[in-house]
């Protein structure tokens, strides 16, 4: 289940795409480790040394698109991101972070009412707290919650194919 | 005084500073990288003034001017060698890195040793004992005094 | 109440109706796995488990993104692969015939009505045949090589009618840079396109492919052409009664419907740094720029190394300007050697590489630095994707890039 | 007492009648030629000259051939800037048209010249009986600045050529017989002249391999007699000799060598040295990973030729990589003509745009940890084409086309 949790943001603008959250010439890198460094290195390279475990990063609109590179949500994760906020997510960026249990959260509204460095409070299912005011939050669906709770799609295949 | 770098035979310009490290924009850049193949931890370990000794053949192969500069710019004093390859012993007198034909210095030191080079005399100190090693023709010995060929076309200019 | 085309691939892959926001499991008709995701699709299949592939033969691995190897570890990637391909009995390995998403239908792995995934954003390619095809993580296909299996929600459908008939200087990219314009990067976000009318129909299956290609662009899921006689040729499969049903109702209902007039095309690009930055090329024109990029999975095929060389014949490539041309396979390389367009690009001056992914996805093959500009025909001109993030990248048709080549400036060709 | 060829054109750039091995002499150069390995290097040192200035920039060639296209955003830098200096000073700059020394043979090189080039393999022009020799980027700079240089006379060794090579021996296998024989440092600060009735038999593409090559015998340069086939290729080409030497009969040598060319066999070099040359039947078991044909050395029209009949018909073994590369853009379009690059597609090799490629080691065709490769580049040195634990083996065109074929070191005979 996703719990309650509180976390500092970094503001991030509209169409984030993933050649900006991990360029191309990293991605044959051994793991995601040695590439974690190199996030969001053409907009801000100075921001994957200041993120701290448990950051959060709010986005405006379509936060992830361009391509299917898994390795986006994979640096953010391994980063220690607790969750993305944005207007809207691009589709495949949207189901790679579920399948490895980053946790995503639609919301239009939360980007024009925070700075930078703010505190957010996250409700698991019912609403985001900022600056005083609540932000909605919409239930994902049944399936997706199924994979954030076994952990990501590699844990709940290893379920599925009895090695624990 | 300065530690001895001891490197074998036909030690050639690629390992000393491979090829995708060339087109980097400085030599400050490259440096890291020198002898990377033959001894990842050089670039780190050698200190300003030590040397690097090698057998038979030093430099052979490009032209890179890259070679003796790295080595330059990590401290090298010198490289003594039994034998030079033409174009990086050019390049080296050149930049005013000297180079030192020496027959005998080889065989007898082991990588570590603490070695002095006297180049007005032409002798190394080492272990107690004195080797001569041959002098530069006037031409290069006039390069290296000036400081290197681009100080001598400053100074014609 | 009548079904949009991508209702009726997925109806037919899971044997029952579908309508937009189910959630439905489709059996899978063929995967694409490339050579820059393999080591970790291989990983995520061991780590879930999974000892043996579904079905080795709807297996296909393509090598494009590293071909030629450029730095040391890339190998490494056509080891991890041949070995897992070697281990699990895969039949169909690519290891330097050119562009996955170009292979997979030029080399028949794709026809009208399979569902196909690719652990490339490019994989919606495929509607270009009316396969239902887009892009998935490498943890998913790994799970669909254990499997077979992947749930999909159905999406809404956008409808895009084009009729009339276009200004000879249009071409298809111009078609979709003008419609991601319209539609913005996110306008079709988690839903299909469909594209359909005179233009359309009168389109080559290599035109389609290029707006199938670029929908990902605007966020669509796929972006679907109801197979004709074009396709079925392509595919080299009959045109059976099954896939002639296999276009939309005429009462569908869609999320959207855009009509579309042939006539009021021009040519376009998309000015950096974003593909839905669009304007007539005319309002960048005399831009000064210092390299041209033809190819990719978007603009890279015979018709459009043709269309640059009909541009080029007998001029040259403005001086310091750099034209890298990178056909789209060794098909379409040799049969541009074989009818002279080579010849002809080459004596302009243009660079011709290996068919491989190369300077579109930033790796190698033309890579740029501060301040400098590029019209190019691929699909993506993201911040520092072929270089620098001060690089400037200008997207644009083979014909309007042939020209600026030219020009030594951004240049369109007149009508 | 007579000169040798070497002698005699470093009298004529000294403006003396006579020198002598071992004299140190000032000579004005008639070309300076510099690629991108070095060129970036140079140009900031000549910003920071006191008084900057190019003494004749009519003879300056600046090519851009190492890592062309480009690979990465620090090369794209170095491009830059060298492209921005040749523009603002008005210096011939040709890139990504092919390999620098090729470049050089086909549209520069005449007999008696004496030219300096920031590349090892600057010595290749000595094959049309120009005393060619690589020097590093101060050099370069004091040359490009005083229009002149010193040089140390050179001793020479004489290499009598007699009979002619036997089929399916390449020029390349004499070249490295002779390495062997003499040593990697046999010729260090020597020159190395060529002649004998053998000579005749030797096309100027085999010239300019052996030439090419005397670099690695430690050569200053090596230089071949001007015959009528060396006059009619300069005829074709519409360029004419500065001074056309002979070496004098009383010349003196520090050695001759008289060679029958019947005596050689296909050899290769293995790793990691040049002089490290067994016959080619010794390494029959040898599992190869990459093969690569091109090169200053062996990437002319000759040598494609060469290769092209071993393939045809044939296809490159599973899971080797066969990169064919020409030396320039004119060997290029004259093997889209002949058909070449259409039968090396066809048996499934790589093909790319004309550049150092593979010999250089860090551009494309990179190899890994483990691999092994065999190639007609210049060089097998440890890491040379890419991880310091591969292996590079050298060879001619058709041994290293048939070893694509057999995915395993073998002479074109045994296909």
């Amino acid at each position: 289940m996703i719990k309650d949790f509180t976390a500092r943001l970094w503001k991030l603008g509209d169409d984030i795409d993933t050649d900006i959250i991990i360029p191309t010439e990293y991605l044959a890198f051994p793991t995601v480790e040695e590439m974690k460094g190199y996030a969001f290195s053409p907009l801000r390279p100075e921001l994957a040394g200041m993120i701290r475990p448990g950051d959060c990063i709010v986005a405006g609109r379509n936060f992830g698109c361009g391509s299917s590179r898994e390795q986006a949500p994979e640096v953010l994760k391994a980063l220690g991101i607790s969750c993305i906020v944005a207007g809207s997510f691009a589709r495949i960026f949207f189901r790679n972070a579920i399948n490895n249990g980053l946790l995503l959260i639609e919301n239009a509204d939360l980007h024009d009412a925070v700075q930078e460095g703010d505190v957010i409070s996250v409700r698991a299912n019912e609403y985001i707290e900022a600056n005083g005011m609540r932000f909605g939050i919409a239930s994902l669906p049944e399936n997706l919650v199924e994979i954030l709770d076994a952990g990501g799609l590699v844990k709940a295949m290893r379920h599925r194919n009895g090695v624990e | 005084m300065g530690k001895v770098f001891r490197f074998g035979k036909d030690v050639d310009t690629d390992q000393i500073i491979a090829s995708q490290y060339l087109l980097y924009p400085t030599i400050d850049e490259m440096k890291a990288h020198t002898f990377e193949s033959l001894d990842k931890g050089f670039s780190s370990r050698v200190n300003e003034g030590d040397f690097v000794v090698a057998a038979e053949n030093f430099g052979c192969g490009s032209s890179r001017e890259q070679a003796p500069a790295v080595l330059k710019a990590l401290g090298v004093k010198a490289v003594i060698a039994k034998s030079f390859a033409r174009i990086f012993f050019r390049n080296a007198i050149n930049i005013g890195l000297p180079v030192i034909v020496c027959g005998e210095l080889y065989d007898i030191v082991s990588d570590g040793d603490e070695i002095e080079l006297d180049m007005d005399e032409g002798c190394i100190k080492t272990c107690g004992r004195d080797i001569a090693c041959t002098k530069l023709p006037p031409k290069m010995q006039e390069i290296l005094n000036q400081g290197g060929l681009i100080a001598s076309l400053n100074r014609e200019v | 109440m009548g079904m949009t085309m991508i209702e009726k691939v997925v109806s037919r892959n899971v044997g029952k109706a579908v309508k937009p926001g189910d959630i439905v499991t489709v059996s899978v008709d063929r995967v694409m796995l490339d050579d820059i995701m393999m080591p970790f699709i291989v990983d995520k299949f061991r780590e879930m488990g999974f000892r043996d592939v579904w079905d080795p033969d709807k297996v296909v691995l393509i090598y494009d993104h590293l071909v030629p190897a450029t730095q040391v570890d890339d190998t490494r990637h056509y080891h991890v692969s041949d070995d897992f391909a070697d281990e699990q009995g895969l039949p169909h390995v690519h290891r330097s015939d050119g562009i996955c998403h170009q292979l997979m239908t030029e080399a028949g792995y794709v026809k009208p009505g399979d569902v196909v995934f690719g652990t490339d954003s490019h994989t919606v390619t495929y509607g270009c045949v009316g396969a239902f095809s887009t892009g998935i993580g490498y943890t998913e296909m790994a799970g669909i090589l254990g499997t077979g299996e992947l749930w999909i929600r159905v999406p809404e459908t956008i409808r895009i009618n084009i009729n009339g008939t276009l200004p000879s200087n249009v071409t298809s990219k111009d078609i979709i840079l003008t419609i991601i314009g319209k539609l913005r990067a996110d306008g079709a976000t988690y839903m299909a396109l469909e594209l359909a009318g005179d233009v359309v129909d009168g389109m080559s299956v290599a035109s389609r492919m290029t707006i199938a290609n670029m929908s990902v662009e605007c966020g669509a899921k796929c972006c679907l052409f109801a197979p004709d006689e074009k396709t079925a040729e392509y595919c080299g499969v009959e045109l059976t009664d099954e896939l002639r049903e296999l276009r939309a109702d005429s009462d569908a209902s869609y999320a959207m419907t855009l009509e579309l007039r042939a006539e009021d095309f021009v040519p376009v690009v998309a000015c950096p740094s974003q593909v839905d930055a669009v304007k007539p090329a005319a309002e960048a024109a005399g831009t000064r720029i210092d390299q041209v990029f033809i190819g990719s999975c978007t603009n890279g095929r015979l018709e459009d190394l043709m269309l640059a060389a009909e541009v080029l014949k007998g001029r040259k490539v403005a001086p310091y300007v750099k034209l890298i041309v990178t056909p789209a396979s060794r098909k379409v390389y040799l049969e541009a050697l074989r009818n002279g367009t080579i010849d002809i690009l080459a004596k302009a001056g243009a660079m011709i590489t290996h068919p491989s992914c190369g300077l579109c996805c930033g790796r190698a093959g033309g890579i740029l630095s501060d301040g400098e500009r590029v019209v190019a025909t691929n699909n993506r001109n993201f911040l520092g994707r072929m270089g620098t993030s001060k690089v400037e990248i200008y997207l644009a048709s083979p014909a309007t890039a042939a020209e600026s080549a030219v020009q030594g400036e951004i240049a369109w060709r007149k009508a | 007492m007579g000169m040798t060829i070497a002698e005699k054109i470093i009298a004529a750039a000294a403006g003396k009648s006579c020198v002598r091995a071992g004299d140190i002499e000032t000579v004005t150069l008639d070309y300076m030629m510099s690629n991108d390995g070095t060129t970036h290097l140079t140009i900031d040192m000549y910003n920071k000259l006191v008084s900057p200035h190019i003494s004749d920039k009519d003879k300056l060639i600046w090519i851009v051939d190492h890592n062309v296209p480009s690979d990465s955003v620090k090369t794209a830098a170095s491009h830059k800037k060298m492209r921005d200096f040749a523009r603002e000073n008005d210096i011939t700059l040709w890139e990504g048209r092919g390999v620098c020394h090729q470049i050089m043979m086909e549209h520069y090189v005449c007999p008696g010249q004496l030219i300096f080039g920031a590349d090892s393999h600057t010595c290749a022009y000595g094959a049309l009986g120009a005393f060619g020799t690589g020097v590093g980027c101060t050099d370069y700079l004091y040359a490009m600045v005083t229009g002149q240089s010193w040089l140390l006379v050179p001793p020479t060794l004489r290499f009598n050529l007699h009979g002619q090579l036997r089929d399916g021996v390449c020029a390349r296998d004499l070249i490295l017989s002779i390495i062997k024989m003499i040593s990697a440092s046999g010729a260090s600060y020597k020159a190395m002249e060529f002649g004998g009735d053998g000579l005749a038999s030797l096309s100027i593409a085999d010239r300019i391999c052996i030439c090419n090559l005397c670099v690695e015998a430690g050569a200053k340069t090596g230089l071949m007699e001007v015959d009528d086939k060396a006059l009619a290729y300069l005829e074709e080409r519409g360029r004419v000799p500065k001074q056309v030497f002979a070496p004098d009969a009383d010349a003196s040598y520090e050695q001759v060598y008289e060679i029958d060319l019947e005596d050689i066999v296909p050899v290769v070099a293995k790793p990691h040295f040049v002089d490290n040359v067994v016959p080619a039947s010794e390494c029959r078991d040898v599992k190869i990973d990459e093969a690569f044909l091109g090169s200053c050395s062996n990437g002319r029209i000759e040598d494609l030729r060469a290769g092209a009949k071993v393939i045809k018909g044939r296809k490159v073994a599973p899971k080797v990589r066969f990169l064919v590369v020409p030396a320039s853009k004119e060997v290029y379009i004259q093997a889209a003509e002949e058909g070449l690059l259409e039968i090396f597609m066809e048996a499934g090799a790589i093909v790319m745009n004309p550049n150092c490629s593979v010999c250089w080691g860090s551009c494309q065709g990179v190899i890994g940890a483990g691999e092994t490769l065999i190639s007609t580049g210049t060089r097998n040195f440890k890491g040379r084409a890419g991880s310091p634990d591969s292996f590079v083996y050298l060879a001619s065109a058709p041994t290293v086309t048939a070893s694509a074929v057999m995915g395993r070191i073998a002479t074109a005979d045994q296909l």
